[in-house]
């Protein structure tokens, strides 16, 4: 891969560090759960596009299998706290 | 020739993916409630990652690793969880939060759902 | 200040002391270090050596083989371990009448129509995933744990989006607990295979061995249709995959049991005993 | 070895031993039993994060300890000896792993159980419930 992507990445890189920073100031402020757990999930989305970004640039296929195991643990957090807030009880 | 067309397109669509990435953070730092930051967490989740995704996908597609087509593979498989996920999840977490009523349902013209459920209630009634 | 303060306060300092002087003593080796150790060198080497084939496990990846087949013992024990904790949750939650569900309408259980459809789409994905990390393990990071650790998200999904009572005909506590006990005869009967092997063929074979040893020569396949297979690995990490999977199943259909059901039995019990 | 990876390892080594004081600390004083729980997987977590960066090596082309070569020679096996980490830590870490989380699960078994029969997981009020129905 030429010099060219690798510049292009470390340009993108901050830009996305700066967003995941906003999304978990966001998290730590919220003022009800909802607010929290839409930006933990907006920031899990954000850092598994960081993560196939990544993977690119130290050219390894580990983050890849993680990025796509961070997407359903992040669907599973959604579906966890809306079931809670709806019926309060995990089995019904 | 075709390498170069993929890097660029796959430039492109990470690029795009950054801008998203930025406004939607800004976004759900500065809206007033839960209902319109769900907004912001579509352009986020759709905008912000799943073009990038793609385009890391293509990137990978254009350049001379070893094995590129598991990259690609990989990535794409990624990129149609995270499609597949977000809304859905989204979805979930607003109606629970309606129904449940923690946040304020602000800029509203009429509320049918709110009128469903009360519905419902006076039936069991 | 009471006595139980000033203990915790003394553990806590004389935790710190020692760890501190332990790493000072260099009780973990120099730290930063730039060489090996001699143990990970020897396993590092003979892991997949051609030239010498002794000690080596016919694996790529030195940690599934130090898991599987340098360490095999301690593996087992400690699945026997996990196999027992969740045995034990079990007999924690032992219920004589399995609980009813309060209505009988498909719509009202779990969560809306949306998330169901979503979720059995993931599901199918979660299942390649997972199966993959599980097959891979003799030669990408990955192995029975990690696989079954990833599985163990779809239980997750579909009890809480389709309710426990959905699927209580196929998926309950007694399917789940024979399932765990299959992958865990599966370990066994893979343990035990190259005593049948040494039997057969009148050689001397150790349990738990996986490719020949100069004074046993017993060997399982290592390679099938040119694929490097590990020999016993994989059967072993298939196993354990199966039975993690049913494991983690099994500790999230207990946890998610509603709470009436209980109230009723711990009411009962009062009124019995006191 | 340059100055830079000295400090970085020193700080490794330090954060995740404050972790574990902290953790410790969070068994002992907090009165919550979920926070205890939580205390102990935090303690557990710090535990294998220390074994797994004692087996690091701080050197420029380190690689996981996985041969990508099928029929490797021994030039190849001298190559692997140099660049790939220790993989014993990281084995022990894997079996540590599914135990702490066998005993974690059986931890949060016995804390529901004790919600069912006091009402509450705070340890103080516990306390307060046993003394009066011993009265």
């Amino acid at each position: 891969m030429d010099t060219q992507v690798f510049t292009f990445i470390m340009i993108i890189l901050p830009i996305y560090l700066v967003s995941l920073l906003l999304y978990l100031i966001r998290a730590f402020k919220g003022p009800t759960i909802s607010d929290s757990v839409l930006s933990i999930d907006a920031f899990s989305f954000a850092a598994i596009a960081v993560m196939g970004i990544l993977s690119l640039f130290f050219k390894s296929l580990v983050l890849v299998s993680i990025a796509i195991l961070l997407s359903v643990w992040t669907y599973a957090l959604d579906v966890f706290v809306s079931k809670y807030l709806e019926k309060k009880e995990m089995g019904e | 020739m075709i390498d170069l067309i993929l890097t660029i397109i796959g430039e492109i669509l990470i690029a795009v993916g950054v801008f998203c990435s930025l406004v939607a953070s800004i976004g759900m730092l500065r809206f007033p409630n839960f209902f319109v930051r769900l907004h912001a967490a579509t352009v986020g989740s759709m905008g912000g990652s799943f073009l990038p995704i793609i385009g890391a996908g293509l990137i990978a597609l254009g350049s001379d690793f070893p094995d590129k087509w598991m990259f690609f593979g990989g990535l794409i498989v990624a990129a149609i969880i995270v499609m597949l996920v977000s809304p859905a999840g989204s979805h979930a977490l607003a109606r629970a939060t309606h129904r449940a009523r923690v946040a304020p349902v602000e800029p509203k013209v009429t509320d049918h759902l709110k009128e469903d459920e009360d519905e419902k209630e006076g039936e069991k009634d | 200040m009471n006595t139980k303060t000033v203990i915790s306060l003394l553990v806590i300092i004389s935790s710190l002391l020692a760890i501190s002087y332990a790493i000072a003593d260099q009780a973990t080796g120099v730290i930063p270090q730039t060489g090996l150790r001699n143990l990970a060198s020897f396993y590092l080497e003979n892991t997949l050596n051609p030239s010498n084939k002794s000690y080596w496990t016919a694996s790529p990846e030195a940690t599934s083989a130090i898991v599987w087949d340098y360490r095999g013992f301690d593996t087992f024990f400690e699945t026997s371990v996990f196999y027992l904790a969740i045995v034990g949750c079990t007999l924690v939650f032992e219920l004589y009448e399995p609980p009813k569900s309060k209505t009988t309408k498909q719509t009202e259980l779990g969560l809306t129509i949306i998330v169901k459809v979503i979720t059995k789409i993931v599901g199918i994905l979660i299942v390649c995933v997972s199966a993959s990390i599980a097959l891979h393990g003799q030669l990408t990071p990955g192995g029975g744990f990690q696989g079954g650790a990833a599985l163990a998200v779809l239980p997750i999904l579909f009890i809480i989006t389709m309710s426990r009572f959905a699927l209580d005909r196929k998926v309950n506590d007694t399917s789940m607990i024979i399932i765990r006990a299959l992958g865990l005869c599966g370990i066994g009967i893979t343990v035990i295979l190259p005593l049948f092997l040494g039997f057969i063929t009148n050689n001397n074979a150790y349990i738990i061995q996986n490719q020949m040893k100069p004074d046993a020569l017993v060997s399982l396949p290592s390679t099938i249709a040119d694929k490097m297979m590990g020999g016993s690995l994989w059967m072993l990490n298939v196993s354990e995959y199966i039975a993690v999977g049913a494991g983690f199943t099994l500790a999230f259909l207990l946890l998610s049991l509603p709470e009436r059901s209980f109230k009723k039995i711990l009411e009962e019990e009062k009124y019995a005993t006191y | 070895m340059p100055l830079i990876e000295t400090f970085l390892a020193a700080y490794i080594m330090l954060t995740s031993v404050a972790t574990l004081i902290i953790s410790l600390y969070g068994v002992f004083y907090k009165p919550h039993l979920t926070k205890k729980i939580i205390s102990i997987t935090i303690f557990g977590d710090a535990v294998n994060i220390f074994s797994a960066i004692v087996g690091f090596r701080y050197i420029y082309p380190v690689a996981p300890p996985i041969l990508l070569t099928e029929n490797p020679t021994a030039q190849d096996l001298t190559n692997f000896l140099e660049v790939a980490v220790d993989p014993v830590p990281q084995a022990l870490v894997l079996t540590a792993i599914v135990i702490g989380m066998a005993v974690v699960s059986f931890m949060v078994f016995l804390a529901l159980n004790v919600f069912r029969i006091y009402h509450t997981l705070d340890t103080r009020k516990i306390a307060e419930q046993r003394k009066r129905s011993e009265e």
